[in-house]
């Protein structure tokens, strides 16, 4: 279907009183060859929205470039039922961020002439605009959601899914379900009163998973490798010799944790010198089947000593805490003492960490006897009465013995996913059959295993969300995916098995999931141009291209996020979106009219991320404070990560005196919504200076810069600072040609 | 020292109020609201003896003077964040420690509480000011009497100026004094039952 | 399956902080309806009030943006400001719920510009800033507020300056004699979410809130850290604006205490180191010191805690202090306590102090649920049952993380409901 | 006219050191129609420290025994203290004869052998109480015909009327109602930060000096405020701080002469009462500020 694009332009707030809205219709018309252009003095209301409707219902107008105010406000006015649009933002980040003084002629025409070159800008993007269609497979999707691990997180994961009505396919590498809680005696309490433990869930637990006609149950079984992507998941499952290979949508790993091994622990904790010195999860054995006990002589274990953090917050065993040992202690030192007069529990700890309504059972524990003592455990001795320990007692600041016929040593918890640091460049996939160790060897080109964000755990923005790896259509849930108790653990599983349900329906729609939810449009590429230089299948920071038999990029789109990084990867150009393209971006920034040298007004591209910096440049408009440079033209992009460099050659080439980029925090505690973008970025950066001197042109003429959302107070000065270095250098010799 | 929770469950038993000290969480509100605590008054805070009680160490609390330095300004009790009655279990212990034997009979505090005071009470139904002040006086003998009643002089006769102390020491006891003694005598056999003393 | 869905199978969100928004962004996703409903005049709840996150120390409005671009995207879901859940009768599958909400007087055609804010006269006490600064009686509360309506409060919009406002506004977005309308929606099925309060600090008398002006809350702090906050990101002190170096903060102010809320805040001991780092990176020869019982920097946080120890400006003293003290000639606050590792007991001066003040849920007050059979805990905290389900603050103290993974539970079990309603 | 039952206290007999708040209290109350029927052969509520000797249930009975006298000769009424210490044992003991049945039991078994018995019901009150909640601050403020303008006070709570018990509700930290009393007598009661500091209580006898420190602290911290004396509700307050400042001075080299009054006192001067009525005669730190407003 032609496109026949429609220009409307907003007269309203101030915009009409600060411009000539002629001269932006006509460059619309005359200049772009937009067929229908028109105004309104408030376009976003009832009647302007009308106007556009109208259009589009008897003109045939299809794609509209929305002459107005920023595309984060009043897109419910603007929602028009079609995909090809713009909003040509001349308000937020024109008039109000321009100080024109009564009567200042020149600032009224640098003004001006920001406005048209927005008007070109809007204009040419629509006209590069494709309307993208779904992504469809040539096989069908499934909807099915495979489980990997049928311990209290998997069962619970596997029994929410198929609550909701999805097939559920449930594998565990053991002969029998339950995992670690099947040896758990009681638990901490989860509901009120707090001061109370539960029985086990597991039984009841477990009779609804096997009751439950939409789970399939899969024992001593490992999964081999996954092929494929969301929807389309390939997965070869290994049951002793015989191998079966399943589709699933998506994958929630539920393999929880394994805990520190003990003997790694130091000496004088008694950990193999002593056989009564066990672990919680030992004695947590000895209460399931009934004795506590000395396991030395088989006498009955009357005095208890917990050492809370063993190999925990410590540099030299697990650096972080495990949060939920001490509630787990806790409820241990119930076993002991609770209705037992004669009966003593220690807990030595660093801090007691009984988080919210936890506390109350922290009061339970002390209320039957139980004592707390903070300090460690120096020396463990084993004699015939039991076991002699050294405290040091950091409250009463002396060292103190204790005779116990147990020490239990609360060790943490290690997660079981395997992953690999974000910061390494990405490995090489190893595609091999099998690879013990791996929860689901992947054959992603970026390898098997799965990104960590920093420590262990396979995730990516857990302040915000927590459940987003880097590989999309797999969720972790549990331990596996961050230290937690049993509680919590049942709650994450619930949270997984929404998102796991969630891009199953996504890929259906041909839709993408965080943070672009709902995107349709998808990266191609045009096989001849490739080179096989493999940066795009090396870079895209969610894994989701591998490579054929000839080294081209085999796309995965219903694994791709849509942030463009490849297509910002690519020297050839040949990768682009339906709607994004490195010759839209291209085209619009040689469509910005550059003034003469001897005019003396620069021109400064600014590619600015649309996720923080955008934003941010809107919040700088709001507050009206420190006006910008007229000279600079902002270009968004989806992600700094989609930045090719050809646009620092093109816009040498066409003029600009300088390119400022401004894209999201980087490093540890990155903010790029897509990870490694503005990582990326960066590092393609830094071979531009090559461009530059080949150009025979100042490498100060392009910069880069982190710019946080709630930098609008600073912004300003940085972009006028960065023109103010420009205007010192010479006008761009280019701009002659 | 070993911890031993035997002194800990005799306190929770039969110190009044001490069956608290178990959930004390070791915070510091008491020995921080406390007023004697700032002048050095103290070796132990409340929140160390409750400790010392968990870990078992018998004598050193028994034996401490620091239970008498409570002035029962009750401040320790309105702070505390788990609601320990704790200027009533600090009273409680230091009543223990006399009971037990192990309080020093020379301890201020102790002496002017039990054998000034409360026999006073006990010996009249009422307090006889003149009369405790003289005995508190005369608590360490002849000399150190007249030395005190001096050094106290003025503000003994602004007293009896002002007449707010008697001139002779000497009160009556209160008409029902048999009945009184008796209901002590019964309470005291009740007491003693609890304490566990012999 | 989630096509043709009838009214009764839509998922009312009541709250739109972090929580709800969560809950809302996350079913819709899945394809079902969400009615979300917000009590103020924009989303976004508590967390607006952050200035940053730990342990990252990213801006809150950075995770929000992302959410608020995903609803402006998603048709499935309908947001309410300034309305309240009245009454919600009926069972799981088929709620009816009664919904009112207070006018705005400022329509949706406002588009923003400001123009009537400039011209406002009338200046009141921001709650946003909770008190520390006067704003406008027309405006929106923050420069990222979404939506981004202006709003009038109702006692100014009876005035006649607000009749005078109404005909300046150049899209007549104003009007003064909005009334509040009463909805009745039916629904599947309910999340709850509507998070929490800071504890009164002036009801911990011992600590001084109130009367002494350098007693502050770490929200007031969080306000104070925030650039465009009241004091423009300087941290000073309420007395006489003079820069606050030396700074202590307590601990379990009104946490874990049995005179104020018996139960654990779980955030406030990272809370203060963050606002630690505030003061550390604002002036570099400021001294911190953090008063504590247990430093309860769960799991994977507990490199944030390595990383704030490691800075020798700050200083850690396990202890409860016992009250605060005000010197008359200075204003600075005196922390009286006792260390507990060393037994000594101190009088120590600052320029300020912030009371780690703990989280009340607002389900125990002024957000009750109001369905005859709803269940609370003794704190008020609310406990899921039938087709309603607690996210967030709402069903436990949590941090953002946790109430993110709560809100996605409670998406799933909202949504089980429904289809379970459809059969 | 408003009937009670009344228990003075060991300290309010005849030529006692709370002498004076007896005969002020009398006077006041006789201008407030209240009338206060002394408990007859009353015993020694045990106290503060009466815990050394008498342990609980020996301490418990000697206010249960004035309990159960006041239930035989004045029935129902209110018992009302005016003694800090007086009182505040007297409310332990009733809140724990009706929460601890054992512990009721056995005081009983105890009162039966001196022919009593108590079986709860009578309530337990502070003068002060009464004053606010039965007289009320208007009625207060009214009987004012001379007031004290010009005084500035400073308004010494302590401990034992406030904590842990509290009158009327007031905050333990910060208790607002003796400024009230004072501010209704035209006085001017002045910011005072040791309001509710411990003065030592009967450790004055048992550890003078360090509790000569803490009075030592109060009395400045009223010095500096500029106050012209230091009002309070307590004859232990009132003792520590007015007979021992010359001990003060002596310790610390200090040259205090504060007068102590108590808030009856003050009212019942501001009533338009004679020095005598107000016992101002019985001062030991005289109280010559208060002449100009007789």
């Amino acid at each position: 279907m032609e496109t026949k694009i429609g220009c409307y332009i907003c007269t309203g707030c101030g915009i009409g009183e600060a411009l000539k809205v002629q001269s932006l219709e006509k460059i619309a018309t005359k200049e772009q060859k937009i067929p229908v252009v028109k105004n309104h003095p408030f376009l976003c209301g009832d009647e302007g929205v009308a106007l556009i409707r109208k259009d589009m219902e008897s003109e045939g107008v299809n794609a509209l470039v929305i002459v107005g105010c920023s595309h984060r406000v009043k897109s419910e006015s603007f929602r028009l039922g079609t995909a090809l649009m713009d909003r040509v933002d001349i308000r937020d980040k024109c008039l109000w961020v321009l100080d024109v003084p009564e009567g200042d002629k020149t600032a009224a025409e640098d003004r001006q002439m920001m406005a048209e070159d927005y008007v070109r800008l809007g204009c040419v993007k629509v006209k590069k605009m494709n309307d993208p269609k779904p992504f469809e497979a040539t096989t069908p999707f499934s909807k099915d959601v495979l489980v990997v691990g049928a311990g209290i997180a998997g069962l619970t994961a596997a029994l929410e899914v198929a609550r909701t009505g999805y097939k559920v396919l449930l594998v565990e590498k053991e002969e029998t379900l339950g995992g670690k809680v099947a040896n758990m005696h009681k638990v901490s309490p989860a509901r009120p009163p707090y001061n109370k433990l539960e029985d086990n869930p597991l039984p009841k637990l477990l009779a609804e998973v096997k009751g439950n006609s939409n789970i399939r149950i899969m024992n001593s079984t490992v999964v081999q490798k996954t092929v494929g992507a969301p929807g389309l998941f390939d997965v070869t499952l290994k049951n002793g010799s015989s191998t079966a290979q399943e589709r699933v949508g998506s994958i929630i790993i539920a393999t929880g944790y394994t805990a520190y091994d003990p003997n790694k622990l130091e000496k004088h904790l008694g950990y193999g010198s002593s056989p009564d010195v066990i672990t919680s999860l030992e004695f947590e054995e000895m209460a399931k089947a009934g004795k506590i006990v000395r396991k030395s002589d088989g006498k009955p274990a009357k005095r208890v000593a917990f050492s809370l953090c063993a190999g925990q917050r410590d540099s030299s065993h697990l650096s972080y805490c495990s949060g939920a040992c001490c509630v787990y202690s806790l409820k241990q030192a119930l076993y002991v003492i609770e209705n037992q007069p004669d009966a003593s529990a220690y807990l030595i700890y660093q801090e007691v960490r009984t988080p919210g309504q936890m506390e109350d059972f922290y009061r339970k524990v002390q209320n039957e006897g139980g004592i707390f003592i903070k300090g460690d455990v120096k020396q463990v001795a084993a004699n015939t009465t039991g076991l002699t320990l050294d405290v040091d007692d950091k409250l009463l600041r002396q060292n103190i013995k204790m005779d116990v016929d147990l020490l239990v040593l609360a060790t943490g918890m290690e997660t079981t996913v395997d992953t690999v640091d974000p910061n390494s460049a990405s490995p090489v996939g190893t595609q091999v059959e099998e690879l013990p160790g791996s929860v689901l060897n992947l054959h992603y080109r970026q390898g098997p295993g799965l990104p960590s964000l920093n420590g262990p755990f396979p995730d990516s923005h857990f302040i915000c969300f927590p459940y987003e790896t880097r590989r999309t259509g797999i969720y972790v849930a549990g331990p596996a995916r961050r230290p937690m108790g049993i509680a919590a653990t049942r709650t994450d599983a619930a949270g997984a098995a929404l998102k796991a349900i969630q891009v199953v329906e996504s890929v259906a729609r041909g839709a993408a999931v965080h943070p672009r939810a709902g995107d349709l449009s998808y990266p191609s590429f045009r096989e001849e141009g490739c080179t096989q230089c493999k940066r795009c299948t090396e870079e895209c920071p969610f894994g989701a291209i591998n490579e054929d038999a000839k080294g081209n990029p085999l796309f995965n789109p219903t694994r791709c996020r849509r942030c463009g990084t490849c297509m910002g990867a690519c020297p050839q150009k040949i990768i682009s979106f339906a709607n994004y393209s490195v010759d839209m971006i291209g085209s619009m920034l040689k469509e910005v009219e550059i003034p003469e040298a001897d005019e003396e007004k620069p021109r400064i591209l600014v590619f600015a991320c649309e996720n923080d910096a955008i934003p941010a440049l809107d919040m700088v408009g709001r507050s009206r404070t420190n006006p910008l440079s007229p000279y600079i033209r902002i270009i968004p992009l989806r992600c700094m990560g989609s930045m090719n460099l050809v646009w620092i050659a093109d816009a040498m080439s066409k003029g600009y005196d300088g390119i400022l980029l401004m894209g999201c925090r980087h490093g540890t505690d990155y903010q790029c919504h897509n990870v490694r973008g503005s990582a990326l970025a960066e590092i393609r950066l830094s071979k531009v200076s090559e461009t530059l001197t080949r150009l025979q042109l100042e490498a100060d003429r392009v910069k880069m810069v982190e710019v946080n959302i709630m930098d609008a107070e600073t912004l300003p000065q940085v972009i006028n600072n960065f023109v103010a270095e420009i205007k010192e250098l010479d006008p761009n010799p280019y701009k002659e040609f | 020292m070993t911890y031993d929770l035997t002194f800990a469950k005799e306190v929770y038993k039969n110190s009044e109020e001490g069956h608290w000290i178990k959930m004390c969480m070791q915070c510091g509100v008491c020995a921080g609201s406390c007023p004697l605590g700032f002048l050095g008054a103290w070796k132990y805070s409340p929140r160390q003896i409750f400790q010392m009680v968990r870990a078992g160490l018998r004598d050193e609390v028994l034996t401490s003077s620091d239970m008498w330095m409570c002035t029962s300004c009750y401040n320790c009790i309105v702070r505390c964040p788990r609601n320990l009655p704790i200027t009533h279990i600090i009273h409680g212990l230091a009543r223990y420690a006399s009971v037990q034997g192990k309080a020093d009979p020379k301890q201020p505090t102790h002496q002017f509480a039990k054998d000034i005071f409360w026999e006073n009470i006990v010996a009249t139904g009422r307090v006889g000011e003149a009369a405790l002040t003289m005995k508190l006086y005369f608590k360490d003998g002849i000399g150190e009497g007249i030395k005190q009643g001096l050094e106290m002089k003025d503000s003994a006769l602004g007293m009896l100026k002002a007449k707010r102390l008697k001139p002779l020491p000497f009160r009556g006891k209160i008409k029902g004094y048999p009945g009184f003694k008796a209901m002590l005598n019964k309470a005291f056999e009740l007491e003693n039952k609890k304490e566990g003393k012999a | 399956m989630a096509d043709g869905q009838a009214a009764g199978q839509t998922i009312l969100v009541v709250g739109g902080g972090i929580s709800g928004l969560t809950t809302a962004v996350e079913a819709a996703e899945v394809g079902y309806n969400v009615l979300l409903v917000e009590k103020s005049p924009h989303f976004g709840g508590r967390v607006t009030q952050h200035n940053k996150y730990f342990p990252k120390l990213c801006s809150p409005t950075c995770g929000l943006e992302i959410n608020y671009q995903r609803i402006k995207n998603n048709p499935r879901i309908r947001l309410m400001t300034l309305a309240e859940v009245e009454e919600i009768s009926g069972s799981a599958g088929a709620y009816t719920a009664r919904i009112r909400q207070s006018p705005r007087f400022v329509s949706q055609k406002c588009t923003a510009c400001g123009e009537c804010a400039k011209a406002c006269q009338t200046e009141v006490a921001n709650p946003y800033n909770f008190g520390l600064n006067k704003v406008k009686a027309i405006r929106h509360d923050h420069f990222m507020a979404f939506p981004s309506h202006y709003y009038m409060d109702p006692d100014f919009a009876r005035t006649d300056e607000a009749k005078k406002l109404a005909t300046i506004c150049p899209v007549g977005a104003i009007e003064p004699d909005m009334q509040a309308v009463v909805i009745e929606e039916k629904v599947g099925s309910v999340v709850w979410a509507t998070g929490w309060k800071p504890y009164d600090a002036e009801k911990i008398m011992p600590y001084g809130f109130g009367r002494f002006a350098n007693v502050t809350t770490n929200m007031r702090f969080e306000r104070m850290a925030d650039r465009f906050g009241p004091t423009g990101g300087q941290i000073i002190r309420p007395s006489d604006g003079k820069e606050a170096k030396n700074i202590a903060f307590i601990q379990c102010a009104g946490s874990r205490d049995h005179n104020y809320l018996p139960f654990c805040s779980r955030i406030c001991c990272l809370a203060s180191m963050k606002q630690a780092t505030y003061v550390r990176n604002a002036y570099p020869d400021a001294q911190v010191t953090i008063y504590y019982i247990d430093l309860r920097a769960l799991d994977r946080y507990e490199s944030f805690q390595k990383m704030v120890e490691g800075d020798q400006g700050v200083r850690w003293i396990k202890s409860k202090p016992a009250r605060i003290d005000e010197d008359p000639k200075t204003g600075n606050p005196i922390v009286v306590g006792e260390n507990t590792l060393t037994g000594v007991r101190y009088e120590e001066p600052y320029d300020l102090v912030v009371l780690a003040t703990g989280m009340e849920p607002n389900s125990a007050t002024s957000a009750r649920v109001p369905m005859p059979d709803a269940h609370y805990d003794e704190y008020g905290f609310v406990v899921s049952a039938g087709g309603l389900f607690a996210s967030g603050c709402s069903s436990q103290p949590n941090d953002v993380s946790g109430s993110v993974q709560s809100s996605t539970a409670s998406a799933l079990r909202a949504i089980q409901t429904v289809v379970h309603a459809k059969g | 006219m408003k009937e009670y039952s009344f228990f003075p206290g060991c300290s309010s007999e005849h030529n006692a050191s709370a002498a004076n708040m007896e005969t002020s209290v009398r006077s006041l109350c006789k201008m407030l129609a209240i009338q206060l029927n002394e408990i007859e052969d009353w015993n020694c509520c045990g106290a503060s420290i009466g815990y050394a000797g008498g342990g609980v249930i020996p301490r418990l009975s000697l206010s249960a025994r004035n309990f159960a006298l006041s239930k035989q000769q004045q029935g129902d009424k209110d018992l009302v203290a005016t003694c800090a210490a007086c009182w505040l044992s007297m409310r332990e003991t009733s809140e724990r004869l009706a929460h601890e049945p054992e512990v009721k039991a056995k005081v009983n078994l105890a009162l039966k052998e001196g022919g009593l018995t108590y079986d709860g019901g009578i309530k337990t009150r502070h003068l002060v109480e009464v004053l606010i909640e039965d007289v009320g601050w208007d009625t207060m403020k009214a009987k004012v015909t001379k007031p004290l303008s010009g005084l500035k006070a400073a308004g010494y709570v302590g401990c034992q009327t406030n904590r842990p018990f509290g009158v009327a509700g007031d905050s333990f930290e910060n208790p607002q109602y003796l400024d009230r009393m004072i501010a209704l007598t035209g006085a001017t009661a002045i910011p005072f930060a040791k309001k509710v500091a411990c003065c030592g209580g009967a450790l004055m006898f048992s550890e003078q000096e360090k509790s000569c420190q803490l009075t030592r602290d109060i009395i400045q911290c009223a010095v500096d405020g500029g106050a012209d004396c230091i009002v309070t509700p307590c004859p232990v307050c009132q003792l520590n701080l007015e007979v021992y400042q010359g001990k003060i001075n002596q310790l610390f080299g200090t040259s205090f002469n504060i007068p102590i009054l108590y808030y009856s006192q003050l009212m019942v001067l501001s009533y338009g009462g004679s020095w005598t009525d107000a016992a101002l005669h019985q001062q030991v730190v005289p109280a010559d500020v208060m002449k100009k407003f007789v």
